[in-house]
C-alpha cells in the first residue's frame, strides 16, 4: 500500500497551485451572487474560464498532447480537479464535451473526426450537448427509440432527446439514435449533430431550482451527414458505456474535496450563529465521517486507476454513495441553519458562502441522473453480488 | 370512541375539497406563485371570507363560524392537497390571538371578512439559533427587527412578539422581502420603531402555538397524501424495462413506507386537533409529535416522490416540486422539528 | 371525532386499576432478576398469575360469557393491556391458545371442541403452541409441506413445525397441515395435536438471547382423531388468516404503553447518568415522537373497531411501524447507556429498571416474527396501494 | 499510488486466513464462548505467539515483528472474520504503551511468548457519561474502581489509566465479573487499592487510540465480510414464492447497501492504517471516521444479515449472532461512535 502523491505529482500540485495564485478569478460563489448576474453572463464567464485554463494546457489532462492534452494520468486530472475547488474557480463550460466526447473520439472516432472536432470543443468555440435519454427512456436507455435511417450519404433523425445538459446554450449535440429496430443493444448507433440544422428544435427545460441548464431537443427529418457517425453503424451503446465510466472517473476524490470545502463552511456558519450544542456537533460529525470515508473510497480507486486497474461496476458503490450523502449534507444544512438557509442567493440576508438553498433542491437531483440509484443498486447486485436475477 | 369525523366535519371536507379543486387548482394558483410580486392573491382571499374559512376559530360576535381545531385541520388539510400560497394560518393564529386577547372586534370582522390581514411577527434572526437583540415594547413603541414575517408586504398590520408581551403595530412601509425557495410563501423584513399598543402576555402564544403546530401538520398531511397520489399515478402507467415500474418491489415498498408516513401522521394530526378541542392534559404532547412527526415524514414522502418519477420529477412544468418546497417550509415554520422535539420532552415531563 | 373512552369504559379501567392494586405480585422486572429464577420458574409464575386473572374474569375479554369470556370488546382488552403493562404484571403462559386459539374455535370450531379445549386453555391446564411456520416455510407460509392424510379416523402427520413458541412447555399444538398436495391455499387444514402422541418429537429451540422459547416439533405419523379437525378440511387457511388478524388487534395503542414505560425509564437513566446534552435530548425526543405517533396509530385502529370497523390489511402498517420503532428504540438505549446498557440481566452492575440487552437482542425478532416487515410491505403494496403485480 | 497490498503484507492475509480457518472455526470457539469460565483459551494464545501475532508492533529486542497498523488490520480482519474470542487487541495496545514508555523489556518478552497478559483498564463507570470518581495514583498507590477490564479475570497485570498517568498493578483477585450479552468478550470490575508502578503520561495514550481504532475497525470489516458472505451464500439457495430469496430486488437492494458499507469501511480502514503507519496529519480524522464509520456499518450490515436470515438468523445455532453481538461490543468499544465523531471534529477543527 502506498496512497503517498510521487514527487512529481507533488510537482504538478504546486505548479496548478502557482498558476491559479496568478491566474483564478474572483470566488465563483461570488460572481453567482452578483447583482449584474444572469444565466447568460455566467455562460460567458465559464467560456472564457475555460479557454483560459485551455490556453494554460489544463484541459484534458489525461489525453494524449495530439489531441492538446497532457498525457497526464488519472491522478494529474485529479489533483487539478482538486485545486480547482479549492481555489473556488468557476466550472468549465464545455463539460460534457471534455468529459464524454472528447474520450469517445480518442478512442472511438475517426482521424478526421478528432481533426475536426477536438480543438474548437477545447477552445470552447463549439458547446456540446448529449442526447442520450429520451422522455419514455430514462433508467432503461436502451428502450430508446430516436431513429436514424441512412438515405444516400446522411442520416435522417426523428424523435426526441430530453435531460441535454446544456442544449439551450450548445452548438452540437452527440444523440443514440435507433438504427435498428429489432436489436435492442446493438441497434444503437452515435451521432454527432449541429443543433442549427434544419429539423432540430431545442426547447429548454425549466427545473426545480428555476435554472434552465437542461433542455429538450426535438428531431423531426433531421439530416445529418454519415461522416458523423462514430465508430460503426450499432457501435453506439458500447461507446456510450465506455465513455460514462469516464464520467464516473475517481469522482469520490474530488466530491470528498469540494464537500469538505462546504462542510467547513457550514461548521463555521454554525460556531457564527452560536450553534454550538452536542445535537449540532454530532450532526456535523457525521457528516465529516462520511465524507472523510468518500475519500478514502475516492483514494482507493485513485489509486488503482494509478495502479493500472480499471473500475468496474464498483463505481456504482461510489455513485451511490456520494449522491446520497449529497442529500443528506444539504439537507442538514437546512436544518441547522433554519429559515435563512432556504434563502436564494440574492435575498439579502443570505449567506455568502455557499448558496444552501440551491443546493438543497439540487441534491435531489443527484440520486436521478447518471443512472438512479435504483438502476446503480441492480448493477451491483447484478454485476458485482452476482445474485440470481429475475427470470424475466 | 370513533375516529370518522362527525358529519358536520365530513361536510366540511367536502365542500372545502369542491373548493380547492374549482378555485385553487395548482394550474391557477401556479401564475400567483411563479408571476404574482407578493405572491397573494385578493380575489382568492375574497373567497376564503366567503367560505368562511378566516373566521373559522372566532366567535359569532366578529362573524366567525365557532369551529375548532378539528375543522381547521380539515381545511388545511385540504388547502395542502393543491398547495394553496397565501398566509391562511398566519392570519387565523394572529386572529386567534387578538380574540382570546379581546377587545379588538372591529378588526377582527375585518380580518374574517377578507378586508385585513394581520400577521405574527416572531423571528428575531433569520437564522436558527443566533442571538439577536431582542425586540422591545416601551413607551408606546416597538423597537427591534424581525424577520420571516409571512406576506409581510400585504399585511395592513403586525401582530409582534416583543419580550415585553405581544403589540399591534400598522405595517410599516420599510419592508425588505426575503425570497426563500417556496414560491408560494413570501416572507419580509421589517425594522421597527413604530407607535403600537399592547394586546397581551406571551402566554397568549401557548394555545395558539399548539394549534398552528396542528394546523401546519394537517398540510402536510395533505402535501403527502396528493404528492402520493401524484406518484401512484405515475407509476401505474410509466413503463421500464417491459413493466409498469410500480411492478417493481423496491419501488412498491418504498411506496409503502411513503404511506405508512402519510397515514401515521394522519392519526397523529387529528389525535391532535381533538386533544385541542378538548383540552385534554396530553393535548401538548400530542401536538408537538404530530408537528414533529409529519414534518420528517413529508420531506420523506416529498423527496421519494420526485425520486420515483426521475428526471421529470425534477422539472419546474410538474407540480411536485411545489409541495416538496412547501413541505420544508412548513417543516421549519410553526415550530420547527427540533423545537416540537423539545416542546414533546418538555410536556413529558423527561 | 371522539377519541374518549366512555364512562362504562372508565368505570371498567378503575375496577381493573382496583384489581391489581389488591392482586398484583411484584414487578415482573424484579422476579426476572431474581437470583432464583430459571426459565421453569418463570413459566410456574406465569401459570399463577394466569390462573389468578382467570379467575378475576380477565381472561378472554370479548369473548362470549357462555365460553368464560367476558363478552366486552376490544377496548375493555386494550384498557386491560394497558393496566398490566403500567402495572408491570407477568404475561400470561397461555398467550398463543387465549389469543389464536379461542378465537379460531369461537368462530371455526365445534360446539363438541369449543366444551372440550376452551376451559383448561383458560385456567392454563393445558397449554398451547402455534405450528404454522416450517424450516423451508416462513414467508411464503402457503408452500408448507407437513402433511395430514385421513386413515380411517383418523389423521396422520407428518413433517416438521419450527418457531412453535412455547414448544418446549406446551401440552398441545394446533397445526396447519396440507391435506391436499396440489391447492396451494384450499389443501391447508387446521389440526389440534396433543404433543404426547407417540410419534411427535419436540425439541427447545435456543435464541440469540441465549432463551429457548422457541421449539421445533416433529411429527413422523403421528396419528391423530379427525374429531381434532377445526372446521372443514381445507379450510385451513382461511382460519389461520382471520385468526392472525386478531393477533394484530389494536397492538400499537398497548405497545405505545409499554414503550412509553421503557422510555420514560431510559429519560430517568440518561438524567441519573448525567447525559443531559442536546445530542441525548434529540434522540430521546424522536423517540418520545415517533411513541406518541403510534399511540396516535393504536387509539384511531381502537376507535375504529369500537366503531364497528375491522381492520384490514392496513394492521400491516403498525405492524410495520411498530416493529421497527421497537430496533430504533433498543438500539438507542444501548448507544446511550454505553457499554453498561449490554450487561446481562443477573450481571451485578446491570441496571434494575429494564433488561436493556435482552430487549435489543430481542429487537431484532419483531421485523421477522408474524409476517416480516417484507411481507408486511407486500401486503401494503397488493393490498392497499393496489399496485400492478409482476406478472410471475 | 496503490491500494493493494505489498507482498509481504498479502502473504501475512493468507497465512493468517489459513490459520484462523484450522486453528479458529466458529464450530472450535463456540466451546470458548459457550462454555469455558473465562472465555479465553491457553492453547489458542501460544498459537497467537506462534504465529508471531502477539508481538505485531513491538521491536526485535523483545521478540517482535517491527509491523505496523496495516498488519495490525490485515491480522484483525481475518480475526473478525471468525469472530475470535479474547483480548487480541487489548493485549497489543497494552503492549505497545509498555513499548513506547521504554524498560519493561522482560514483560514485553513475556507478552510477546504469549506467557503473560497484559491489558489496559480504563473506564471509571460502567455507564457512558457518568460522572464517576477519577482513578488516583499516589504514594505509589493506584485507588479508584475500574469497569470493563478485558478479560480482567486472565491477566497477569493491568495498565491502568489515572488522572496521573498510565501506571502497571499486578493483577489484584478481588475481580467482579461483567457478563454481558457478548460471549466473546469477557469484562471483570476491579477495585483498587493496591502498589502500582508509573509507566507514563497520558499522552502514550493518543497514539495507541488511533491504533486501537483502526485495528478495532478492521475486525468490524472482518464480521461485515463475512456476515454477508454468509448471507448471500443464504439468498442464492433458499427459495421462497417459487424463487431464490436473492432474486427479490428489495433483498438485493438490501445487500447491495451492506456491500457498500463493507467497502467504504474497507477503503476507511485500510486508509487509516496508512496513515497511522505514515504519520502524516489526517491520521487522526482518518482513524476516528474509520472506527466511526465502520461500527455503524457493522450495526446495519450484521443487523441485515439476520433480517435476510428469517427465523433461523436468530438462533443460537447459527453463527450469524455471534458476529452481530460483537459488532455492537466493538461500536462501543475502542472510542465509541460518539467519542470518534468529537475526535473528528477536533481533528478537523471544527
Amino acid at each position: 500500500m502506498d496512497l503517498q502523491l510521487s514527487p512529481q505529482h507533488l510537482a504538478f500540485r504546486e505548479e496548478v497551485r502557482g498558476w491559479l495564485a496568478a491566474n483564478a478569478d474572483r470566488p465563483w460563489r461570488e460572481v453567482l451572487r452578483g447583482s449584474t448576474a444572469t444565466e447568460d453572463s455566467l455562460i460567458e464567464a465559464r467560456r472564457v474560464w475555460q479557454r483560459k485554463l485551455h490556453g494554460a494546457g489544463y484541459l484534458g489532462m489525461d489525453w494524449p498532447a495530439e489531441w492538446g492534452g497532457r498525457g497526464g494520468g488519472p491522478v494529474e486530472q485529479a489533483i487539478l480537479e482538486t485545486e480547482l475547488i479549492e481555489a473556488d474557480a468557476p466550472p468549465i463550460l464545455n463539460t460534457l464535451g471534455i468529459g464524454l466526447l472528447g474520450p469517445a473520439l480518442i478512442h472511438h472516432g475517426s482521424e478526421e473526426q478528432r481533426r475536426r472536432f477536438i480543438p474548437p470543443m477545447l477552445a470552447a468555440e463549439e458547446i456540446w450537448c448529449q442526447g442520450f435519454s429520451e422522455p419514455g427512456s430514462g433508467s432503461d436507455l436502451a428502450s430508446l427509440k430516436a431513429s436514424a435511417v441512412l438515405d444516400g450519404d446522411d442520416f435522417i433523425l426523428n424523435g426526441q432527446k430530453v435531460w441535454t445538459t446544456f442544449g439551450p446554450w450548445a452548438d452540437w449535440i452527440f444523440v443514440l439514435a435507433r438504427t435498428d429496430g429489432k436489436d435492442r443493444y446493438g441497434g444503437i448507433s452515435f451521432i454527432l449533430c449541429k443543433l442549427d440544422t434544419p429539423g432540430i428544435t431545442v426547447r429548454p427545460l425549466r427545473q426545480i431550482t428555476g435554472e434552465s441548464e437542461f433542455g429538450e431537443v426535438f428531431f423531426e427529418d433531421a439530416r445529418v451527414p454519415r461522416t458523423n457517425l462514430v465508430g460503426e453503424i450499432g457501435e453506439g451503446w458500447r461507446i456510450a458505456m465506455t465513455v460514462l465510466a469516464y464520467e464516473r472517473g475517481a469522482i469520490s476524490f474530488t466530491q470528498a474535496v469540494q464537500y469538505g470545502r462546504d462542510l467547513g463552511r457550514l461548521a463555521t456558519a454554525c460556531k457564527e450563529i452560536g450553534r454550538t450544542g452536542s445535537a449540532v456537533r454530532e450532526k456535523l460529525g457525521r457528516l465529516l465521517v462520511e465524507n472523510e470515508v468518500m475519500r478514502a473510497n475516492g483514494i482507493r480507486t485513485l489509486a488503482n486507476f494509478a495502479d493500472g486497474k480499471a473500475p468496474g461496476a464498483e463505481s456504482s458503490i461510489e455513485k451511490v454513495y456520494w449522491s446520497e450523502f449529497d442529500q443528506r449534507f444539504r439537507e442538514t444544512a437546512l436544518d441547522l441553519l433554519g429559515p435563512g438557509g432556504q434563502l436564494v442567493r440574492t435575498s439579502p440576508e443570505a449567506r455568502d458562502d455557499c448558496d444552501w438553498a440551491r443546493q438543497f433542491l439540487w441534491s435531489r437531483a443527484e440520486t436521478i441522473f447518471s443512472g438512479s440509484s435504483e438502476v446503480q443498486r441492480n448493477i451491483i447486485a447484478k454485476r458485482v453480488l452476482k445474485l440470481p436475477q429475475d427470470p424475466r | 370512541m370513533r375516529f370518522e369525523l362527525s358529519e358536520d366535519q365530513a361536510l366540511l371536507r367536502s365542500s372545502t375539497r369542491d373548493f380547492c379543486q374549482r378555485e385553487l387548482p395548482i394550474d391557477k394558483t401556479r401564475v400567483v406563485m411563479e408571476q404574482s410580486k407578493d405572491g397573494y392573491e385578493p380575489g382568492m382571499w375574497r373567497s376564503f371570507a366567503d367560505m368562511g374559512y378566516l373566521g373559522l376559530l372566532l366567535p359569532e360576535s366578529v362573524g366567525g363560524q365557532v369551529l375548532g381545531a378539528i375543522e381547521l385541520a380539515v381545511v388545511m388539510e385540504e388547502m395542502g392537497r393543491v398547495c394553496v400560497p397565501g398566509p391562511y394560518l398566519d392570519a387565523v393564529l394572529a386572529a386567534s390571538v387578538l380574540a382570546t386577547a379581546g377587545g379588538h372586534e372591529q378588526l377582527l370582522a375585518e380580518i374574517v371578512s377578507g378586508r385585513k390581514l394581520v400577521v405574527l411577527a416572531r423571528d428575531d434572526s433569520p437564522y436558527r439559533g443566533n442571538r439577536a437583540e431582542p425586540t422591545r415594547f416601551s413607551d408606546g413603541r416597538v423597537r427591534g427587527t424581525k424577520y420571516f414575517v409571512p406576506f409581510g408586504a400585504r399585511a395592513d398590520a403586525l401582530l409582534v412578539v416583543t419580550s415585553d408581551g405581544l403589540v399591534l403595530v400598522d405595517a410599516p412601509g420599510n419592508m425588505t422581502a426575503l425570497e426563500t425557495m417556496d414560491q408560494g410563501q413570501r416572507f419580509v423584513a421589517v425594522a421597527l420603531d413604530h407607535p403600537a399598543t399592547f394586546v397581551g402576555p406571551l402566554s397568549l402564544l401557548e394555545r395558539i402555538d399548539q394549534i398552528g403546530a396542528v394546523g401546519a401538520a394537517a398540510m402536510l398531511l395533505g402535501v403527502m397524501d396528493r404528492t402520493l397520489e401524484i406518484t401512484l399515478d405515475y407509476v401505474r402507467t410509466r413503463e421500464a424495462f417491459g413493466r409498469p415500474i410500480g411492478a417493481f418491489q423496491v419501488l412498491q415498498h418504498r411506496m409503502a413506507d411513503m404511506l405508512l408516513r402519510a397515514e401515521s401522521s394522519r392519526s397523529a394530526v387529528y389525535r391532535g386537533a381533538w386533544c385541542c378541542d378538548t383540552r385534554v392534559v396530553e393535548t401538548a404532547l400530542a401536538c408537538a409529535s404530530a408537528k414533529a412527526y409529519a414534518g420528517d415524514a413529508a420531506r420523506y414522502v416529498c423527496g421519494q416522490a420526485i425520486q420515483l418519477h426521475g428526471g421529470i420529477g425534477f422539472t419546474w412544468e410538474l407540480d411536485l416540486h411545489f409541495f416538496f418546497k412547501r413541505a420544508k417550509t412548513l417543516e421549519q415554520r410553526y415550530g420547527a422539528t427540533e423545537a416540537q422535539l423539545e416542546n414533546a420532552l418538555a410536556a413529558a415531563g423527561y
